[in-house]
């Protein structure tokens, strides 16, 4: 039962990276409340499930590099740097807003 | 020939009159921006916008760097530039505009761009300084130079139809102090892997984009030195630093975010990240290396 | 020379590759914008902005009206005058300015305040307006020959630390079409009282602040030439009208509020309103007794 | 007791009406729940008790003429005009946030 429990979201990607997920900025998504495990969601979850299921790019590298987030990309919970917040570890609220910035370099 | 005890001249009252009645700017403040010096790196498309407002404001020395020519590709978003000066060397070209606008400004010609070599003898005689360039090797040197010689930093960048803008190492205080502002490295500990850096000539620019993030430069430096920011206050701490991002097609366009503050292990600005002036300028960090860049960088 | 079968010229394509790469652009959008003719009321704080970066990507022809000349308290804001133009008209100043900036461009140049006189005359010849103005009343009079001619505007405006963004009349379509954008007048069905206007000659401006909404108005501009938005497709409806504010010294500076669609008895663009070309024309509507002010009225 | 439920809310300024309230442009305050009628607090009551109250500065007439928001202050609720929200009959919930705007002019 628990485990079909769902949690509404907002993930955006900007900076570019729109352009890999279907050059869409805005997504609204329902992620399961627990994983395979039974534990919270996270972000880092979320990443990997972004990575996995939502991106149609080849480009896998452009988003996730070593199992990181690729350097350059900054990850926003709630529009705050997810450093703030417990990084990767970070558990997913109802109504989050989970915001992927590509650095610009160009002037 | 100054006014007996008016501390500006009478043209200056004229000239500047319509900004000295703005709160929080009054006599103090512009006395503050004609005292103060402010380096611009990068003469294209953040630095003409942010120039000519910095100009004309009144900042009493303008120092502009860069080692490009004008080429009638900049010309739809570098508007200091006019097609007779396509061949000049930007840095000439873009003084030719300043001081027509403002004859009572000092400006200095730096043509050449930044190199881990000159930065600290360019760097140092300046009290703030705009990142105006184009590539991730220029932002992690400008950043670790300021870093080194505590001056504020107003980065901003552009492609396509987004723009970002970040105040970092504000205030300006030495590494180790976890009251100074965050620095680019703090921000970003790892430069981007070189093939997912565009520039805005590869990327494409519209040119209001650029110039939008330019002139909000431009406000974020008048404001820091009106204010009396450009050093540390006794006891004073760094706000919440913060990111603001541009989508020219988003609905809302703006949006700020909430940015980490100094990182414990910052490379540049903590006290155990080893960056030293030495190690900058002798080469022993090689900037176009660590950014991954095997083609000669370009300060667009 | 046209290069064989190239809608554009060599020097076009160098010229604008970098915004004819950009998404949304492309060669279409180029030639939309070659094809398109806007023009811009007021060469002051907003207007030298907004010219610059609307010649720059190469607007086919741009016509300036104003009828003030350059003055010394201009030059911290107005970036395109300089200072051996004070005491020059501002809209051949202006001119002067933007024809060495691009040669490709045809210039229009009204060396006048726009009045309900003039108004439908100048008007009538332009695809799209920008109202960089400094008054009610001229806001007001723009507004209503906008929706008379069927104009989309752009419409900015600062003050002190503030500025404020609305585009308006987009789709154009005619009065009593609940699908166009709304007017001025839907928004704002009343004039402010004479003694809470205060103009950036009383109440001071930064100059950054009016350059950065000068440059978002002529962002808006591009984006709506580029799109082929200047008149109204088949079913074509209003989007959600929205106004961007601008706080210098607020923590976000920028926030976006959502206006209203057109207002059903609007005075300028419902049926039932009452505006005609020839109650405009006639002076039968005193825009500046409407707005409360007995001194003459300056566009700045 | 019901009359003496309160409810948050946050009220603003901008475009230089802020100069009218002390020069602050953002006001967290606790408006009753129900009026002395005992019908529930509406942006309207909102008007005349920031006018009455806290309002420092002596020109009202800058901010109330006769008996509405004077032309050319826009009022907005939650960032939306408040001509979709019914105007000055909109019952203030918790959290709203309603912020008043004074068209500027310069350029
Ligand atoms: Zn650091
Ligand atoms: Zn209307």
């Amino acid at each position: 039962m628990a485990s079909e429990e769902t949690i509404p979201i907002i993930v955006e990607f900007t900076g570019g990276l729109e352009m890999l997920f279907s050059g869409e900025r805005k997504h609204r998504l329902s992620v399961p409340a627990k994983d395979s495990k039974g534990d919270a969601v996270t972000v880092g979850w979320l990443v990997d499930y972004l990575c996995d299921e939502a991106m149609k790019d080849n480009r896998k590298e452009m988003f996730v590099l070593d199992g990181h987030v690729r350097p350059g990309i900054l990850v926003l919970i709630n529009d705050a740097d997810w450093e703030l917040e417990g990084e990767a570890s970070y558990a997913l609220q109802p109504n989050d807003n989970i915001l992927f910035v590509s650095t610009l370099h160009g002037g | 020939v100054t006014q007996g005890n008016w501390p500006l001249e009478l043209e200056e009252y004229k000239r500047y009159g319509r900004q000295m009645i703005v709160p929080n700017v009054g006599i103090q403040g512009q006395l503050r921006l004609k005292a103060a010096s402010l380096l611009i790196v990068g003469a294209g498309g953040l630095g003409c916008p942010a120039a000519a407002y910095i100009a004309g404001a009144g900042v009493g020395t303008i120092g502009i760097v860069d080692g490009d020519i004008v080429e009638t590709s900049n010309l739809h978003r570098q508007i200091l530039h006019s097609t007779a000066k396509v061949g000049m060397k930007k840095v000439e070209s873009a003084i030719e505009f300043l001081a027509s606008l403002n004859p009572n400004v000092r400006f200095i010609a730096h043509n050449e761009h930044l190199s881990p070599q000159n930065a600290k003898e360019i760097v140092e005689n300046y009290d703030v300084v705009l990142d105006c360039t184009d590539h991730p090797t220029s932002r992690y040197l400008i950043s670790d130079i300021c870093v080194l010689l505590h001056k504020p930093l107003i980065s901003a960048s552009a492609l396509r139809t987004d723009g970002q803008l970040i105040v970092l190492n504000s205030p300006p205080l030495p590494h180790g102090d976890p009251s100074g502002g965050p620095c680019y490295r703090c921000v970003f500990p790892k430069p981007p892997p070189a093939e997912s850096v565009v520039s805005c000539g590869d990327g494409g620019i519209l040119g209001p984009v650029v110039g939008i993030m330019g002139v909000l430069q431009a406000l974020e430096a008048i404001k820091l030195i009106a204010a009396g920011k450009l050093t540390a206050r006794e006891g004073e701490k760094a706000g919440e630093a913060s990111m603001l991002l541009f989508s020219a097609n988003s609905n809302p366009p703006f949006r700020s975010v909430r940015l980490r503050a100094r990182r414990q292990k910052c490379f540049a600005c903590s006290k155990e990240g080893g960056l030293t002036l030495e190690s900058l300028s002798s080469g022993s960090l090689d900037y176009v290396l660590f950014c991954g860049v095997t083609t000669p960088v370009k300060i667009l």
